[in-house]
């Protein structure tokens, strides 16, 4: 379970906070002007990136306040929390390798060690 | 391929087992193939089965990065149904159905598949509505499904508790005898190997890293045991999908969470069927080793990291305690997580894609293991033919423009 | 028609009690409770003015003598006060704030509020909270909005662990939760003697 | 046959207190203290099980929970009995039952054994080679052998009835978790606690000392004390800080992320009944939160992989080191040590030491440690360097073991000779105890010294210490234990002095020198070795090769194919030698093949114990109003609407539940009726910005609903589709009440922050749920208004002055009270808001009051069957996330002018905009008196075809109608609206489909005339 820390009202348990999806989605203001296409993706489509994503929680039982927060979605790491409004901030992680691959360490994912990977487990 | 029969268990037995064949070959990647299908899943090798055994396509590869049925493949709780409400859905996962019934001999590999029947139990009015407007649909629909009162469904899974003092008491379920569980690693064993058998060439691991086109045409893959040059590249690859399909900056109405699942020490039979409940959230079934092979939920956030809370484990066993209080004093063995891609209306992706000769099968979400034959079966009649046939027609990425969802998310309770 | 009856969610139970004050746990029904949402530079100083309280820093609150200030959240506050006092004071603050980008709302029915007190007082909301409530991790006029059990709640400590008899814990609890909260509460204490309430079961759900 | 085997002046076990037991039907006596192991051991018994597959003997391997087999039925109750048990950490009790079980029909007579009979045609995975059915025998599948091998499968009994015991869960946060009392976790938790840091010490045995009360005592001393007080002296300083919480039978079981480590607490396990405080749950579940964790959780003894090498008798030395030293139990007459390092010698010693006798020290290596061999010179045991045991003998123990000598490529050399032996103590080595470290997903390492993991790099805020870190040597395990407790508490930000580490003294052997051997040879071929790896589910080293050679070489192949470590024991003494034999078989390193995944749990928890107190009573809240006394009183019958339960009905005595549904509607429309519907939502709206807000949110307008008035609204969600719906009243200018759905009431307050915090930030609007202070109390029906009229004060109830879709405030009694006059029967309806607290008040009044009239209360089934007859949706019943306003066909509710609102985009997509969607229509069947199935299908013809049936909508709401004298029923069917008049059929399970006519679905038209 994650600590989130609430950038209201400090650390708190996951269980505190309802999951807000991908951030930094604006709702478009002319959809009228759009066709179906860019419309659909807007409601649907997602980037649902593996590694540094900046994603929206929402602290239901305390401050009832939504923010950002950017997570290494490898390895659950948080690195950050900021208001909605703001840009995320340059943060450094230990990001996947290759794009389907897995980070250095934590993510996890032992189950599809790469034969790389195991080689160099033996050095 | 040598085919096995208790015969020839008996003969190698008698000479110490050294004539087996190897299951599937190990393979050099060739420079070039006719199709390279991404993801080494149930999905994904029999994609390659029927192409090869329908489509007379042998000369393909199935790219897997770490070991075959090691993604969702070898992590899920097996339960297959077909019990869907909308026409579409009910077409797909029927079709499937049909294909598991004989998949065993056809294969000529024990997948295990047991039609011990799939109970989807109702908690209050609004699931008994949808319930019973599923069994009617599912019945004009040819899936064979039936409604059972409270009695009639402890009469068919007698360690269920029924009392009409729990918190949501059990009012009546759906049955489908001819659902039930089966052998995830046998079945992904088994198609690798009937696949293999036809010349198709497993590489595992062999992580795809981009996606190679000319044109707005396919011309190969990049993989980290080099490139590999072909014309059509299909994407089976489940909680990856988004990132294949970022490749070729293509965005999905995909999100990948973690769902969990986990299973008891083996005890003997105490659960003859497979038992599914929405409300109290509840998905359970014995295995033949004698684990109690339970689902929990999905974390909300999305990560690829095959893991997942403790607490989400800890509402399944206080919901477990609901209906099976009689399991309080078994133990968790093992618990593990998988990464699920979920689409906004809980149906599959079976595509064509902007790019020519990119095709993607994903989005099968929390549920997906039942479909295995038949989302092979269709998606290799789309790569074949490059159009998608009337079962996996409605499953196309038109429908996040159009609007035309097959919205079982909202209309019936969907999971595993 | 009868002279009006103010019923609270938990007139069926009795304060509990564990033996040696180690633990009493009661009702106290009735509280004035107003939620102010603006910011507290509009605020301020209205509530100094009416309720004789200062802002409170983030999960913190204040008191005057007769009013406990809660913050909720950067732009909420919950402000308590004596019994049958909530329509002097929405009256008192609307004056004081008229005009402004505020809401100020009734709420004094919405929560009872739970009193928790004694030397296991911790250990008991441990059983349903996640908070870090070891006297480092929480203290004297400590504010959080929190979850206990299935239930919601906003808990405060309103007398130190020093003090005679132990810390005191206050929750503020929605009508439909108190029950269960009352009895996860006794049934969370029960290892120190506790008395345990029994939720309330037994609604007939079958025809 | 007691205490023969009891080591006099040795042991945990207290003396004084003998205690009985029943094993297998049979009486044994230990002491308290002992596990069933060890009084078994005492009782010179060691078969207590059957192993899974080929049901071989199987008895006391280990001396912990890292025994790989030896698990026995607890408790012959149908309700409280336990499978699965390990006799080693189940400490023993009076009234303690325990049996033997996957045997029939008895444990020295077990049928199943035919299974080994004919092991050879059972290899690994054969199951994926037969039973599939064949061409010609089609039935001999999968579904014709499943009920044997199920039967056959599994070890233990479920409970039959429900458990008797409850459990809990706790949560704590610390600064520093140290895991693992043993010499390092010891050190470690005293060396933090100095810091004044929160320390929580957790050990799973239930006593802290770890392997210092597995060694001889009096040989070691640690600051000059022996190991045993110093020892005590760590207890008694750990015992005096308050900040320090000391656990015992306590397994940490998961290391999750960010720190959350979870423990299992054995509460009352070992406690006889009559001592089992009823106060204290069975098992407690700690959820620990640590800023630092210290994992002190030692290392666990691998066998040797040598044929025949499953038989009961053969046993860890370090467990025979265990059972000596910590209960007292001397586990054979005459032991045969079988080692490839030096630790296993310290067996052969203390054996000696305690005055039993030792067979001889079989070790595979050449070169051996003088020292060493000189100390067993001295001990009188002879020593068979560069020799191997090749095989054993002995029905239901070991009764001798052949060895013969090695050559220099590792082979059998010469012959066989046979030594006389009860018990082989084997010794392959040791793994660093990395489960919970790998849990972590901390990175392991290779060492070649042991040839085995440890830990690599750490990923959370994590240090191991001591002999899981692959620290053997005692002083090195203190004093990393010391640095490792300390350096926790400074990163915990306390600060700690670095203090003198007490020397240690010892003449323990201290030294390893392995020679690693994965397979030992038995000059057998393949087919007819029985060398077993994993002892619980009968994998053997052939089994793992041929997996290998069949192609599944990959390790997580392997293990799926072989099952290896997959049984209740997660391979904790078998996996390294696994992987050392798929190296082998490969020919590649151990590295290379690779570990499986470490999952939690670190070893098996109650499923009860993870629910926690959450079951039963205290599952979900019951949520209730503030009337629900009252309803209960009345018997009603209730329904669960989330986590409310709402009075459905209120059946008089002998009334059923559809007489009481009708007599209830009837009274609506005929005399008035009362509805508790206190449990909508409630969201308070204030801003300048409001009316902006509410015309974005609804699809219909709000710019001139004017202070005093209501309005119906729908709400979509992005998709278009309809998510909720509800009546707002316009309070003042800047200023609404807004209601929702019961079940929507969270979410869409969740909902519309989301948007006002993060789209539309510039709005000045605030939000605040007000969905429990009031208590609402609707009433309606002809008589409704002479009712309320007899309670309320200061409101005008002449309809010209309080029209319909209007709110008044007035006042009952002294009570304030608010009055919307909307409806949701088409009948003429208050509905009647006071703050909670009077709620129950009113109800009451209102009640008394109506009763003159024939005032009814009625219950959410009525409400349905009510608005339908006046032809309102329902939110989830009409809607199902598939349907537009459009296909309810309240186009009426949507504006076209008024721009931009949630979801407006998405109806003008070219499949929201189709004509032949399915709408909402109503369903008069031909025969009144027949009521549709709610959920039944649409179709187009009179008789039902063969399947696929082409469907054409369903049912959605279906009732009998008191007020029409006939059935009335909704439907959502395909282009529904355009076919008015025209007659389809409505599908029925095994009976002719039923014909209805398509109408509109205001039923009751304009005989009713309170419509939105
Ligand atoms: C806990 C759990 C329980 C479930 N229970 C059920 C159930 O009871 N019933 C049911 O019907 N469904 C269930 N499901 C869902 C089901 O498991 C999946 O829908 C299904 O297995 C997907 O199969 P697949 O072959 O598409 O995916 P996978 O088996 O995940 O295969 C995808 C493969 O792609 C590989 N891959 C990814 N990226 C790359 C790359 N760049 N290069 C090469 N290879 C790559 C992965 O390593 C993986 O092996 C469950 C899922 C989980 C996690
Ligand atoms: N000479 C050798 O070959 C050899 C081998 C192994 C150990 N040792 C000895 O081990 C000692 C090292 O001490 P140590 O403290 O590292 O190990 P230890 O074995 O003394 O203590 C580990 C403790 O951790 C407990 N534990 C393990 N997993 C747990 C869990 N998940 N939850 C709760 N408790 C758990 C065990 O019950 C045990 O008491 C040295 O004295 C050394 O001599 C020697
Ligand atoms: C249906 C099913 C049954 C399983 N049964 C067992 C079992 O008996 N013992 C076991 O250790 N693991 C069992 N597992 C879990 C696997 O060991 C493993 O955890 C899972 O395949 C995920 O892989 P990973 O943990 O290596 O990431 C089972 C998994 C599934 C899907
Ligand atoms: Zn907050």
């Amino acid at each position: 379970m994650f600590v989130i820390d609430c950038p209201n009202c400090g650390p708190r348990d996951q269980s505190e906070f309802v999951y807000g999806g991908e951030a930094h989605i604006a709702r478009p203001t002319k959809s009228e002007d759009m066709t179906d296409a860019e419309w659909g993706e807007f409601v649907f489509m997602r980037t649902n990136t593996k590694g540094l994503f900046a994603e929206r929680w929402w602290h239901a039982t305390g401050c009832r306040k939504f923010f950002n927060m950017l997570r290494n979605t490898a390895t659950d790491e948080i690195h950050a929390v900021y208001r909605i409004g703001e840009k995320p901030p340059k943060v450094d992680a230990d990001l996947p390798a290759t794009p389907a691959g897995e980070a250095s360490i934590g993510s996890g994912n032992d189950a599809v060690k790469i034969m790389r990977a195991d080689a160099e487990a033996g050095s | 391929m040598k085919r096995y029969s208790a015969l020839e268990l008996i003969r190698q037995g008698l000479t110490g087992h050294r004539g087996w064949d190897r299951v599937w070959r190990k393979p050099e990647p060739k420079e070039s193939y006719d199709a390279v299908i991404i993801g080494g899943g149930g999905h994904g090798l029999a994609t390659a089965y029927y192409l090869a055994k329908l489509h007379g396509m042998t000369n393909i590869a199935v790219i897997e990065k770490g070991w075959i049925g090691g993604g969702n493949s070898g992590r899920n709780t097996t339960i297959i149904r077909s019990n869907y409400l909308f026409d579409e859905s009910a077409a797909i996962y029927n079709h499937a159905l049909n294909l598991w019934k004989g998949l065993g001999q056809e294969l000529n590999f024990n997948i295990m598949m047991s039609h011990r029947g799939v109970l989807n139990l109702a908690h209050d009015e609004g699931e008994m509505r949808q319930l019973k407007r599923r069994v009617e649909a599912n019945r004009l629909n040819g899936v064979d499904s039936e409604w059972l009162d409270a009695k009639e469904v402890k009469n068919f899974c007698p360690s269920i508790n029924i009392s009409g003092d729990i918190r949501y008491p059990v009012l009546g379920g759906t049955l489908q005898r001819s659902g039930g569980v089966n052998r995830h690693d046998g079945v992904v064993w088994g198609y690798a190997r009937a696949a293999d058998a036809m010349g198709v060439d497993i590489l595992q691991q062999t992580e795809v890293t981009g996606i190679l086109t000319d044109s707005g045409q396919i011309t190969g893959v990049e993989t980290t045991r080099g490139t590999i040059r072909t014309p059509k590249v299909a994407s089976v690859t489940a909680g990856h999908t988004s990132v294949m399909a970022k490749m070729l900056d293509i965005r999905l109405p995909v999100e990948s969470h973690p769902l969990q699942a986990l299973v008891s020490e083996p005890i003997k039979p105490v659960l003859n069927c497979v038992v599914m409940s929405n409300a109290v959230h509840v998905y359970c079934s014995q295995s033949d080793k004698g684990e109690l092979v339970i689902g929990a939920g999905i974390d909300a956030q999305l990560s690829y990291t095959q893991r997942g809370n403790l607490d989400i484990i800890e509402h399944q066993m206080a919901s477990l305690m609901e209906l099976f209080p009689i399991f309080s004093r078994l133990r968790m063995m093992r618990q593990w997580g998988g990464i699920v891609d979920v689409c906004p209306d809980a149906s599959p992706i079976i595509t064509k894609t902007p790019v020519k000769g990119f095709y993607v099968n994903g989005g099968w979400g929390t549920g997906g293991w039942k479909a295995t034959p038949g989302s092979g079966h269709v998606f290799a009649d789309l790569i074949a033919k490059d159009e998608p046939n009337r079962i996996a027609a409605p499953f196309t990425m038109d429908r996040f423009v159009s609007g035309a969802l097959v919205a079982e998310h909202g209309a019936a309770a969907v999971a595993h | 028609m009868t002279a009006p009856v103010r019923r609270s969610p938990l007139a069926h139970r009795k304060p509990a009690s564990a033996p040696d004050d180690l633990l009493h746990l009661s009702e106290r029904a009735f509280d004035a409770k107003i939620v102010l949402r603006g910011t507290p530079d509009i605020l301020g100083p209205a509530l100094a003015e009416v309720a004789g309280v200062e802002m409170p820093e983030p999960t913190r609150s204040t008191t005057s003598d007769r009013h406990r200030l809660l913050w909720q959240s950067p732009d909420e506050f919950l402000l308590l006060g004596p019994k049958d006092t909530e329509l002097a004071l929405l009256d008192a603050l609307q004056a004081a704030l008229d005009g402004a980008h505020v809401q100020i709302v009734n709420v004094s029915d919405y929560h009872t509020t739970l009193v928790l007190a004694g030397p296991k007082a911790r250990e008991t909301l441990m059983t349903l909270s996640t908070l870090d409530l070891h006297p480092r991790g929480f203290t004297v006029d400590q504010v959080a909005g929190t979850t206990f059990g299935h239930a919601l709640g906003w808990l405060v400590q309103t007398a130190d662990d020093e003090a005679e008899g132990g810390p005191v814990f206050e929750i503020l609890v929605r009508w439909s939760h108190a029950d269960y909260l009352f009895c996860e509460l006794t049934h969370g204490a029960r290892a120190f003697g506790m008395p345990e309430s029994k939720p309330l079961s037994g609604e007939l759900m079958e025809i | 046959m007691s205490g023969t085997s009891r080591v006099q002046g040795r042991g945990l076990v207290d003396r004084s207190r003998p205690v009985t037991f029943r094993f297998d039907g049979r009486e044994i006596r230990g002491f308290e203290g002992d596990t069933i192991a060890s009084a078994l051991l005492a009782n010179g018994e060691i078969m207590v099980g059957r192993s899974f597959k080929y049901h071989r003997p199987r008895g006391i391997v280990g001396a912990g929970s890292d025994d790989p087999a030896a698990m026995v039925q607890v408790g012959d109750d149908a309700a409280a009995t336990d499978p699965n048990v390990m006799v080693t950490t189940q400490e023993i009790h009076a009234g303690l039952q325990a049996g033997p079980q996957n045997c029939w029909p008895s444990l020295k007579y077990d049928i199943g054994v035919l299974n080994d009979v004919f092991m050879r045609f059972f290899p690994a995975g054969f199951y994926y080679k037969t039973f599939m059915g064949s061409d010609r025998f089609r039935w001999l599948n999968w579904m014709t052998f499943e009920p044997l091998i199920r039967a056959a499968a599994g070890l233990g009994k479920a409970p039959s009835k429900p458990d008797p015991d409850s459990y809990e869960s706790v949560n704590r946060h610390c600064d520093v978790l140290v895991i693992g009392a043993g010499p390092a976790g010891l050190a470690a938790a005293t060396n933090a606690a100095r810091s004044g840091a929160r320390v929580i010490l957790v050990e799973e045995t239930p006593h802290l000392g770890g392997s210092l009360l597995a060694s001889d005592g009096d040989t070691t001393t640690i600051g000059g004390k022996s190991a045993a007080d110093w020892v005590e002296a760590q207890k008694q300083k750990l015992s005096e800080n308050p900040d320090v919480t000391v656990l015992t039978r306590t397994t940490a079981f998961g290391y999750y992320a960010m720190n959350f480590v979870g423990l299992i607490q054995r509460v009352k396990d070992h406690l006889p009944e009559h001592q089992r405080d009823a106060k204290q749950p069975r098992q407690r579940v700690w959820r620990i939160r640590a800023k630092q964790v210290v994992l002190a959780t030692g290392a666990i003894e691998r066998p040797l992989v040598f044929n025949e090498n499953d038989r009961p008798g053969i046993m860890l030395a370090s467990a025979v080191r265990t059972f000596l030293h910590r209960y007292g139990v001397l586990a054979g007459k005459r032991i045969l040590i079988f080692a490839n390092n030096d630790s296993a010698w310290q067996t052969a010693f203390d054996i000696r030491a305690a005055g039993g006798e030792v067979a001889g020290i079989v070790d595979v290596r050449r070169d051996l440690d003088e020292g060493l061999a000189l100390r067993a010179l001295k001990a009188g045991i002879s020593v068979h360097p560069r020799t191997a045991i090749v095989g054993t003998h002995g029905r239901h123990r070991v009764d001798s073991a052949f060895v013969a000598g090695l050559d220099d490529g590792g082979n059998i050399r010469g012959t066989r000779s046979r030594i006389e032996c009860d018990l082989i103590a084997v010794s392959g080595g040791w793994n660093p105890n990395v489960a919970l470290f790998a849990q972590s997903r901390g990175k392991l390492k290779w060492d070649e010294g042991l040839a085995s993991f440890r830990p690599g790099q750490s990923w959370q805020e994590e240090r191991s210490a001591g002999a899981c870190n692959g620290t053997l040597d005692l002083a090195d395990a203190i004093a990393e234990g010391a640095k490792a407790g300390m350096e926790a508490a400074r990163a915990a930000d306390f600060t700690v002095r670095a203090v003198k580490q007490p020397a240690v003294e010892t003449d323990a052997v201290q030294t390893l020198n392995l020679v690693p051997v994965w397979q030992v040879p038995s000059g057998l071929p393949r087919e007819k070795t029985k060398a077993f790896v994993d002892l619980q589910d009968d994998v053997k080293a052939s089994d793992l090769q041929l997996a290998t050679e069949e192609g599944y070489d990959s390790v997580e192949h392997a293990k799926r194919y072989t099952t290896q470590g997959m049984g209740t024991d997660q391979g904790k003494t078998s996996n390294v030698n696994a992987f050392g034999i798929m190296a082998e078989a490969r020919g590649i390193t151990v590295p290379e093949v690779g570990t499986t995944t470490f999952r939690q749990p670190y070893r098996p928890v109650t499923i009860g114990a993870l629910g926690g107190q959450h079951v039963g009573a205290h599952f979900m809240p019951r949520r209730g109003t503030p009337m629900h006394d009252w309803h209960r009183a009345q018997n009603a019958i209730f329904e669960p609407v989330g986590d409310w339960l709402r009075a459905r009905a209120y059946p008089k005595a002998g009334e059923s539940f559809q007489a009481a549904v009708q007599r209830e509607a009837r009274a609506a429309r005929t005399t008035a009726g009362l509805l508790d519907a206190t449990t909508l939502g409630k969201i308070d709206i204030r801003g300048k910005d409001a009316r902006t807000f509410l015309n974005r949110v609804y699809t219909n307008a709000w710019s001139k609903l004017a202070p005093g008035h209501c309005r119906y609204g729908l709400m979509l969600g992005e998709d278009g589709m309809v998510s909720d719906d509800g009546v707002t009243a316009c309070i003042a200018d800047d200023h609404f009440h807004m209601t929702t759905t019961t079940g929507g009431a969270a979410s869409v307050l969740q909902k519309l922050e989301d948007y006002l915090q993060t789209e539309w930030p510039d709005l000045d609007v605030w939000l605040t749920t007000v969905t429990e202070q009031w208590a609402v109390a609707a009433i309606c029906g002809p008589k409704a208004e002479q009712i309320v009229a007899s309670i309320v004060d200061g409101i005008d109830l002449d309809p010209a002055a309080f029209p319909f879709m209007t709110w008044r405030d007035g006042k009952i009694g002294s009570v304030p009270a608010r009055v919307f006059r909307v409806s949701f029967t088409g009948e003429v309806s208050y509905e009647i808001n006071v703050p909670a607290t009077y709620g129950h008040w009113l109800w009451e009044q209102l009640i008394a009051a109506g009763k003159p009239h024939g005032l009814t209360p009625y219950g959410t089934e009525a409400m349905h069957l009510l608005r339908a007859e006046k032809g309102f949706i329902i939110v989830g019943q009409e809607t199902d996330g598939t349907v537009t306003p459009g296909d309810l066909r309240m186009d009426w509710a949507v504006a076209k002018k008024k721009g931009d609102f949630i979801g407006k985009r998405s109806l003008s997509r070219s499949d929201t905009m189709r004509d032949d969607r399915k709408q909402l229509v109503g369903l008069l069947t031909f025969d009144g008196d027949h009521v549709p199935m709610e959920g039944a299908q649409i179709i187009g013809t009179a008789d039902e075809p063969a399947p696929p049936v082409p469907m054409q909508g369903h049912v959605t709401s279906a009732y009998f109608s008191p007020n029409l004298g006939r059935s009335i029923a909704m439907a959502l069917i395909k282009r529904g609206g355009q076919r008015m008049g025209e007659t389809v059929w409505i599908a029925r399970n095994g009976d002719k489909p039923v014909p209805a006519k398509i109408v509109g679905y205001d039923f009751l038209g304009d005989a009713k005339g309170e419509a939105a």
